[in-house]
This record gives C-alpha cells, sequence and structure tokens, in this order.
C-alpha cells in the first residue's frame, strides 16, 4: 500500500530523522552533487540527477580506522572502530541501492567484515525513483530499473502533490511517520531506457582473457582511479597501519586495480605490470570473478563511469566489444 | 558496541628469534590467549598475517609442524617495511597474528608416490613443514627428492636441518647456489638447470615448488619438459594481500583468490590465468 | 567541423601507416556520445578514417608518447600541446626522430564533459598566443592570427585575497579522493615511482583525509613548478572539480615573475629548478 | 626570553656550515630559544620542500632552513638551487594559507654563532606572535 508525502511532509520526516540519526543525502557541491551526512534539512539537493559518487563511500567509507593500538606499560590493547549511530542514506537511486546489495554480497560473506555489516544493519536505505534517464544509464540491462524499490527500505516517487511513499521493508516500516495519507493516484511511468545486450559477458570475458583487445582498449586509459572511486560496486581496499604522535591505527582506504603499486609484493613482483593487464583485471573483476563467486555481474549501470572517465572507456562499448570479438572467434 | 572484526588479530608474543641467513629470520611466536592457542589448527601450506604494530601487516606461511601449537614458526625476510618491523622485535615483544589461512598441501593425496620439492630463497619456508611431515611418515612415500637454491651459500635456509634430512631413509638432498664462494664446494647453477641435469621421472611423481616467480616459470618449463603433467606440479603462491578474507580483492590469480582457494595451486587450476606464463 | 582539415590529417596518417614510417598514429577520434572526442590510436591505415579534428579535442595526447618510448610514433599536436612536446624533449624523455608531428593550427578548444559540448572557448586558449604549434613535422589547417586576451591573472589575484586561505583550501582538498587522475594525465608526471606511492617513508599516508591530500595536491604542482605548461587537463579530470589550476597558474605566474621562463616554449632551455643564476637576487637573503 | 606560548620549530641545517654555526653558538654559552629541533642535512639543498610540507602537516609552527652563504656551499651550487626553490614555496605556502614567515631561510656560516642565536630569537618571536597555527 502506498502512501503519500506532501513535500512539507517530507522535510518534516527527515527533520525528525535529524534528531535522532545520521543523515546521509544528496549535497550541492560546486558543481556536483554529493552524499554527504547533512546537519539541516535545507543542505538537501532533491532536483539531482546522479550524483558524482555514489553512496557506498557511507558503508565503505573512502578512509576509516579498524582498530586503534594502545599501549600500557608495554600492554598491547587493540580498540576496536566502533558504529555510533543510527543512519539514514536519503536519496539514493535503485542502481545505487543494487550496488550496496552487491557489495554486499562480498561484504557479508563470513567471515563478515564487521564494520560493514554493523553500518548496513544500523542504516535504512530511503530511496527516490529516478525521475529521468540520463544518456549514460542502463541499469535496465544490469538488473535494475529507474523505479525498483529492490534493496531499499522505502522507495520514495515524486508526483505532483509530493512523493508518494512505498514501504518496502519492516525497517523501512518503522520509519515512515504517522499520519501519512494513502495514495490513490497513479503511479508514473518510469523512463525509458536504451537496453544494452549483455549475454554471456561471462564467457565473453573468460574466452578473451588473452586477446590483445586488453592492450589496444588500454592504450588511451591513463590508469587513474575515477572509475572505481565512482562505482557503486568497486570495493578494493588497502589496509595499512597509520601512526601520529604516539597513535596507532589500522586504517583501510579505497584502492583501485589500476594502480601500479596495487598488487605489488614487497618483494618487487607484480603479477599485473602492463596496462592492459591491468585494465582487463577491472572488467574481469565486473565480468567473470564476480559473478564466478557471487552470481551477478557487478555492475548496476550507473554510467557513473561512463560519465566520469578522461578519456571515454565506455562501459557498454566493452561489453558489445567483447560479445563482437567473441562472434568473431566463434566465426558465426 | 564494538562487532566482532575478522580484522582485529590475536596477540601474541615473541618467543625467540633465529637468524637462518643474513637477511631472513625464524620467529618462534605464541599466542597469548591459551584458549586460541589450544585451537589454532594448521596443516602445511596454510598462512596467516603477521602485524607488527604500527608498521602494518603482511602474510606468512606458518613453517612449524601441526602439532606444535605454543610455538608457531614463520620465516621472514627483511624486505620492506613490515619484515623490518617484525625482525627487530625482540623476545617478549608483542605481535598480532591473523590466521590460520587458506588451502593446504594434500599430503595424505601424495601418499605411495615419489616426491620433488623445489625450492629458492624464501621460497624454501613453506616447502619445510612439507619435508618435516613427509619425514615423520616416511615409509607412507616413495623417493623424497629435495632441490634447495639460493643465491649464495650463506642464504640457504635451514641448514641446521640438512643433516636430518639427508640422513633420512631414501631422500636427497640437492643444494645449489648461483653463486658460490670459496668454502662452497657444491654445486653452482640455477634451480631450473639443476632440475634438468637431475631429470626426475614424472611416474607416479608429485613435483612442489615454491621460489622467486622467475623461478617457477622456468622451472614450470622444465618440468612440463620432462614430461610432468600440470596436474602434477604444485606450487605456493605469494600475491599481495590485505585481509585474508577474500575481500580486499587484489590477491587474485584469475577467479582465484590466493588468500581463499590457495595458497596452494596445482599448475592446471591457474595455468590459465598465469599472467606471465 | 573543418572537413578539410580533418581530411588532411587522414590522408597523412594513412600514408605514414602505409609507408611504415610510424607504428601507429595517435590522435582523436569521436566519443561514445556521439557529440565530443577521445583519444585515439590507430596501427592500421584504415583506421585512419576514424581520424578527427575539432573544438572538443581537448586532451593533450603528448603524454601518450610516455607509454610509447622505443616505438616511432606520429601524434596530433595543437599549439599548447607542442609546449608538452618541448617540455619532454628538454627532460629527455622523448626522443624527436621517433616521433612524427602532425601539428594543427587551432583556434581554441571548448569546454567540453561526457555528452555536452558548450561553446565557451577554454580559458587557457582565451590567453593563448600560439597560432601554430612551436614543433611540428607536418601541418595541417589554416594559421589562424590570434587575437588573445591579456593574461593578467585575476584569478590568482582573486585566490590571493580569500581570508581564510588555509580553510578554503583544506575544504577543497577534502574533496579529493586521491584517484589520481590530476597526475596521471599530467604530460610533466611521469616519475617511475609517485612520491605518493613511495612507501619508505610513506610520505602521504594513504588517509583520504584533507591534511594527506594537502600534502599530495601541493607536492604533485610545486613537482610541476617552471614546468607546467597549462594544459589544464589536471582540472579538467578532476572528478571532484577541485580548483587546480588556481594551484598550477599561482606557480606559472610566480616562475615568470621570478625567473622570466614560461615552460615549454623552448625545448633547450631547462626549468628554473634545473639551474640557477649566481648573482641573482631573490626574496630572502643575498 | 620567556614566552607563554612556545613555537615548535624544525631546523634543517646544513652539515657544512649551520650546523656547525649552531654548534658554536652552543659551545660559546650564547642564549637562543630551545624549542628548535635540529635535523642535520649534508646540504640545504638536500631539503626537499616535501620535508617542509611534512613538518607543517604533523604540526610544525615553523621551519627554518639554513646553509652555507651563496658562493660557499661545500658542493659548490647546492644552496643556489636552494635560493630558487624556496623562495618559490614560500609564497606558494602563504596562498595555500600558511603564513609565509613561517618558513625561513638563511644563511648562517660556521663562524656565525652569534647570528644562529638572532635568527632564532628572532624568528620565535615572530613565530610566538603570530600564534599557534589555526587547527582548521
Amino acid at each position: 500500500m502506498n502512501l503519500l508525502a506532501s513535500k512539507d511532509d517530507l522535510i518534516r520526516w527527515l527533520d525528525s530523522l535529524l534528531q535522532e540519526r545520521i543523515v546521509i543525502a544528496p549535497v550541492r557541491v560546486q558543481e556536483q552533487t554529493m552524499f554527504q551526512p547533512i546537519s539541516k534539512v535545507e543542505e538537501i539537493a532533491f532536483d539531482f540527477d546522479n550524483t558524482t559518487l555514489s553512496p557506498k563511500g557511507w558503508f565503505l567509507p573512502p578512509t576509516e580506522a579498524l582498530f586503534t593500538v594502545q599501549r600500557d606499560d608495554g600492554q598491547v590493547n587493540l580498540v576496536p572502530a566502533l558504529v555510533e549511530r543510527d543512519a539514514v542514506v536519503f536519496g539514493l537511486h535503485p542502481c545505487d541501492a543494487r550496488g550496496i546489495a552487491l557489495m554486499d554480497s562480498s561484504f557479508l560473506q563470513e567471515p563478515s567484515d564487521a564494520l560493514y555489516r554493523e553500518r548496513r544493519s544500523r542504516t535504512a536505505l530511503i530511496g527516490l525513483a529516478c525521475r529521468q534517464a540520463l544518456p549514460e544509464c542502463f541499469c535496465t540491462s544490469m538488473g535494475s530499473a529507474p523505479d525498483d524499490p529492490s534493496h531499499m527500505d522505502i522507495l520514495l516517487t515524486e508526483v505532483k502533490d509530493g512523493y508518494i511513499v512505498q514501504v518496502v521493508t519492516e525497517k523501512g516500516k518503522a520509519l515512515v511517520p504517522k499520519g501519512l495519507a494513502k495514495y490513490k493516484g497513479k503511479v508514473p511511468t518510469p523512463p525509458k531506457l536504451q537496453a544494452i545486450p549483455t549475454m554471456e559477458v561471462t564467457s565473453a570475458m573468460r574466452g578473451l582473457f588473452n586477446d590483445p583487445y586488453w592492450e589496444r582498449l588500454a592504450d588511451r586509459c591513463l590508469h587513474c582511479n575515477v572509475c572505481a572511486y565512482v562505482c557503486p560496486t568497486c570495493y578494493c581496499f588497502d589496509v595499512r597501519d597509520y601512526s601520529d604522535k604516539g597513535k596507532v591505527e589500522r586504517v583501510r582506504s579505497w584502492e583501485s586495480c589500476q594502480s601500479p603499486g596495487f598488487s605489488l609484493t614487497a618483494g618487487g613482483y607484480a603479477p599485473r605490470t602492463t596496462k592492459g593487464e591491468r585494465l582487463r583485471q577491472r572488467f574481469s573483476h565486473k565480468f567473470l570473478y564476480f559473478p564466478e563467486r557471487f552470481r551477478d555481474v557487478a555492475c548496476v549501470g550507473c554510467g557513473r563511469c561512463v560519465k566520469a572517465c578522461p578519456v571515454n572507456i565506455d562501459i557498454r562499448e566493452v561489453i558489445s566489444d567483447l560479445q563482437q570479438l567473441t562472434e568473431v572467434k566463434s566465426g558465426s | 558496541m564494538a562487532p566482532e572484526s575478522p580484522f582485529i588479530p590475536c596477540l601474541a608474543t615473541l618467543k625467540m628469534a633465529i637468524q637462518l641467513t643474513p637477511d631472513i629470520k625464524l620467529l618462534s611466536v605464541e599466542l597469548e590467549d591459551p584458549d586460541i592457542r589450544a585451537s589454532f589448527d594448521y596443516k602445511p601450506g596454510q598462512f596467516a598475517l603477521l602485524s607488527a604494530f604500527g608498521e602494518g601487516e603482511a602474510p606468512f606461511g606458518i613453517v612449524s609442524l601441526p602439532q606444535q601449537r605454543d610455538g608457531l614458526e614463520f620465516a621472514v625476510r627483511r624486505i620492506g617495511t613490515v619484515t623490518r618491523a617484525l625482525q627487530e622485535l625482540e623476545p617478549g615483544d608483542t605481535l598480532g597474528v591473523r590466521g590460520p589461512f587458506g588451502n593446504w598441501f594434500p599430503l595424505e593425496d601424495y601418499e605411495g608416490k615419489n616426491i620433488i620439492i623445489i625450492g629458492g630463497g624464501i621460497g624454501m619456508a613453506p616447502l619445510r613443514p612439507v619435508i618435516n611431515r613427509i619425514l615423520e611418515r616416511r615409509d607412507n612415500y616413495q623417493e623424497l627428492l629435495i632441490i634447495n637454491g639460493a643465491r649464495t651459500p650463506q642464504d640457504l635456509v635451514f641448514q641446521s636441518e640438512f643433516p636430518t634430512w639427508t640422513k633420512a631413509p631414501r631422500t636427497r638432498l640437492e643444494l645449489t647456489v648461483d653463486r658460490g664462494d670459496e668454502q662452497w664446494k657444491g654445486r653452482v647453477a640455477l634451480v631450473p638447470d639443476v632440475v634438468k641435469e637431475l631429470a626426475p621421472s614424472p611416474d607416479n611423481a608429485i613435483a612442489i615448488i615454491c621460489g622467486p616467480p622467475i623461478m617457477i616459470r622456468f622451472t614450470l618449463a622444465k618440468l612440463r619438459n620432462l614430461g610432468f603433467k600440470d596436474n602434477q606440479i604444485v606450487t605456493t603462491l605469494e600475491a599481495k594481500m590485505k585481509c585474508g578474507l577474500g575481500k580486499c580483492a587484489r590477491c587474485n590469480i584469475g577467479e582465484k583468490y590466493v588468500c581463499q582457494d590457495g595458497p596452494v595451486f596445482t599448475l592446471e587450476q591457474i595455468s590459465q590465468f598465469l599472467e606471465q606464463p | 567541423m573543418d572537413m578539410e582539415l580533418i581530411q588532411q590529417i587522414r590522408d597523412k596518417a594513412r600514408n605514414l601507416l602505409e609507408e611504415g614510417t610510424v607504428e601507429g598514429v595517435i590522435g582523436y577520434e569521436r566519443a561514445s556520445d556521439g557529440l565530443t572526442a577521445r583519444p585515439f590510436f590507430a596501427y592500421e591505415p584504415a583506421a585512419a578514417e576514424r581520424l578527427i579534428f575539432d573544438e572538443t579535442c581537448i586532451h593533450d595526447l603528448v603524454k601518450y608518447l610516455l607509454d610509447k618510448k622505443g616505438k616511432k610514433m606520429a601524434i596530433v599536436v595543437k599549439p599548447c600541446d607542442s609546449r608538452a612536446i618541448n617540455l619532454l624533449l628538454n627532460e629527455e624523455q622523448i626522443k624527436r626522430d621517433k616521433v612524427f608531428i602532425i601539428g594543427v593550427s587551432c583556434p581554441g578548444v571548448v569546454e567540453t564533459s561526457w555528452n555536452r559540448r558548450s561553446e565557451t572557448l577554454q580559458a587557457r586558449c582565451r590567453t593563448c598566443q600560439l597560432s601554430k604549434p612551436l614543433v611540428y613535422d607536418f601541418l595541417v589547417g589554416r594559421e589562424v592570427a590570434r587575437q588573445a586576451e591579456e593574461e593578467t591573472y585575476s584569478d590568482i589575484t582573486e585566490a590571493k585575497a580569500i581570508a581564510n586561505k588555509e580553510e578554503f583550501w583544506l575544504e577543497q582538498f577534502g574533496r579529493c579522493i586521491r584517484c589520481y587522475a590530476c597526475r596521471q594525465v599530467c604530460p610533466g608526471c611521469y616519475c617511475p615511482v609517485c612520491f605518493a606511492e613511495r612507501l619508505e617513508p610513506l610520505w602521504v599516508g594513504i588517509r583520504i583525509a584533507p591534511e594527506e591530500n594537502r600534502v599530495w595536491q601541493t607536492m604533485r604542482t610545486f613537482h610541476l613548478a617552471g614546468r607546467c605548461i597549462g594544459c589544464n587537463e589536471c582540472e579538467r579530470v578532476c572528478p571532484v572539480d577541485i580548483p587546480l589550476s588556481l594551484l598550477n597558474r599561482k606557480l606559472e605566474k610566480d616562475v615568470k615573475e621570478l625567473f622570466a621562463f614560461q615552460a615549454g616554449l623552448d625545448p633547450e632551455e631547462s626549468p628554473p629548478f634545473a639551474t640557477f643564476k649566481k648573482d641573482e637576487k631573490l626574496e630572502f637573503g643575498a | 626570553m620567556k614566552l607563554e606560548y612556545q613555537p615548535k620549530v624544525i631546523g634543517f641545517l646544513c652539515n657544512w656550515c649551520s650546523y656547525a654555526g649552531a654548534d658554536m653558538a652552543g659551545t660559546s654559552r650564547m642564549c637562543y630559544p630551545q624549542n628548535i629541533r635540529i635535523i642535520r642535512v649534508p646540504c640545504s639543498g638536500r631539503v626537499d620542500p616535501l620535508f617542509v610540507l611534512k613538518c607543517f602537516q604533523r604540526g610544525a609552527d615553523g621551519v627554518l632552513i639554513s646553509g652555507c652563504h651563496p658562493g660557499d656551499c661545500h658542493y659548490t651550487e647546492g644552496n643556489y638551487h636552494t635560493r630558487r626553490r624556496f623562495a618559490l614555496l614560500r609564497d606558494f605556502l602563504d596562498y595555500l594559507g600558511i603564513a609565509k614567515e613561517r618558513l625561513r631561510v638563511e644563511w648562517v656560516s660556521a663562524s656565525e654563532g652569534q647570528r644562529f642565536a638572532e635568527i632564532l630569537s628572532d624568528f620565535t618571536t615572530e613565530l610566538a606572535n603570530l600564534g599557534p597555527r589555526s587547527k582548521v
């Protein structure tokens, strides 16, 4: 059963959530929209197309301490990091929620990642259905849709009089304010997206592991980490100790398979030395290694990498190239 | 509330450190918690992540034998910041241990076979418990050939155990170095060339290799020339890893994670994805 | 689009590939949005037909020459990009005889991003004095008389007047996610191991945090002092819009004033930190 | 001189002139502020701007770089490079909000113990007047 929240209802609702929880919402920063913890509801940018970074940073922050090392009289004590407050991520799109679900596959698999699990269970997702499809969007080809409520706790859909409130989970139910009217109107038709063919991308990837395609594609790749850092499903991380003025922490930070040091061992051996091998690692992980482990392709079709890549390495093009090359190879 | 994090190591005390070679130390480590110590089950080939607090964490093969729970042994070569900090620890100092992780050598499956063990430099470390386990159950195996190579005679690890190894029945230890010195009377040759020269038969045999990537690469080629099939060649791989849990996603060889699916692989399992065949 | 110019580039590229003069041609092709341009490597003569050139060809392709050392490559070079060629020649990173330069006289490029092309000329183009590349083997396009605006560095003056500069910059650097796109795109950033990746000692911690990011961005810019050729690619590729040109141009201005030097104008002239004058008067002491 | 706020100063002193100069100030029992931590470097030219950044990042209030007078460098020309490098860096740091007064470059010879003591007193006073670096 759907409810209706007027714009004022929503603002009051968010305001009350803000009293008891951290609220992470889209905020306009320069020309970007970013998910940030807000202190006032007015900071929220309601009219945005897509955020520059996905909301994954709330669950896997760019940098976080895993634990602190304390020494008293030579006795070492490891103090685990805490998740102190409940939170709400507001305004994420269906593709973002799917990204979080894909991250769950890895981080919640036993032995689960404690901080991630804790944040995940203490955070509710109040999503926003997409008003329009952007030219870089292809979520419907990747198992999601502009109005897909899966993986959300509550999904809001903007209509003329406010927002349709679709309660998805029990967790979401507990958050809905009392006294919202029932919504009896029509649910707007979601925007249409161009479908891209994604058949057999996993087997295509496997078959083309040693294809010269990768070195050619890598020619123009800069090997920056932009695609990985804007991606809602890229979750590789680095762990190191950080000490400052006697305080020692074990810190985890984002890292990307595109950087040369990513898999360089202390002894100087790196399994992937060429640009092509590193770029192939990115797509192999998404299309082959991840599905081998967790069934789904590790891409949600949000289009962020398409938009952010400084040299236009377009994942949709890579998918269609892989399929074409496979067809050529199999001689059909 | 503090969640139970798999990233938090068990505290341990350094019991003893023995200088094996100019840059390799054997660390004997005791877990502080007696319950964890008693339940720390591991098998030859498994590894653990050692923490030098303030510097970081790195993976090391456990080189002691499984029944030895009060003194887990690790051979640590000084190569970077973490290994240097580990080597600088004094007996009594605290370090962290996470593990055991990964798979192990299925030594029971190798019973009744000829075993060829080929190690280069610090690569001998994970093979030491394999050798010692086979020697414990010597009758269950056929011939044992150990080829141990190092850059110089000084760099040969576990020299104090050589007499035990050579005295064991049906066991042959072949040492080789890249560069000899005045005292060295033995072989001066590269490991792959020694393999070629000794030409072990692939019949009913298993070859277990560990060493620097370049040694592994050329030794694999020689073994294949001798007629070894990819399922007769077993190796244990080193990879940079940050979690040991299959989450940081960097230690993969193709779709296999070294930390979870490995570190022990047959060549058959990974040849498709060997990035530098 | 100037089809005549594009045809000249395609013909030249095809010839070079057919004759085997070069192994590949680095140029531009249409991006997947059908609107802007992206870098393109042509290895077969037929691929030359994909080459384009227009006001969306914003990328400085010279960086790619560093990946192709030892191979003879042809490259499409705008006047501004030619300064990067000079920089790399001066620093002996590329060999002149390994590069065939297809110079393009360029009327300026516009601000673009994926699926968006504006009519606004890029700021660097408005003050650009170069009517044709400083170095080339083959020139295409009509040499245009530039009506360049005077470079006043008014943006730098404004940034200098910010009341709490530390706060301003830490806020900017606070957004940095350390994707290193700024470094990867820069033709002057080619250290085999960047200081940001050195582990012993760990100069820049892995914390993605304002203070660490400040060390990164400050040193990145400073390593380019007197070497930055002003292509502004770093600012373009920054996914979080850090105003990197305010950093690079500040040093460009100071280097001009202190040492009367501009990077990449002359392959024979070394950057200011590679040389000195004994009797120069600088701000502190004699 | 007694100051309520004691600024933290890191001093990079060249082995051949300034370190000896500081030594001389000490052995001659000259009075100078004790809030400097001295790091001896072979030449002022060895001082990477990164060192300076790192000092400020880790909480230094001021950084002093001191070498041989121009023309007297043990390695002939190291300090000429120092001069260029830090002329540019001082203003750049200022632009980023770290006041240029917090970075000093001075030339102190082995015989100038008195001068070293004076520079340090002056620098410390100046830093004390600036106050602690804001914790943004």
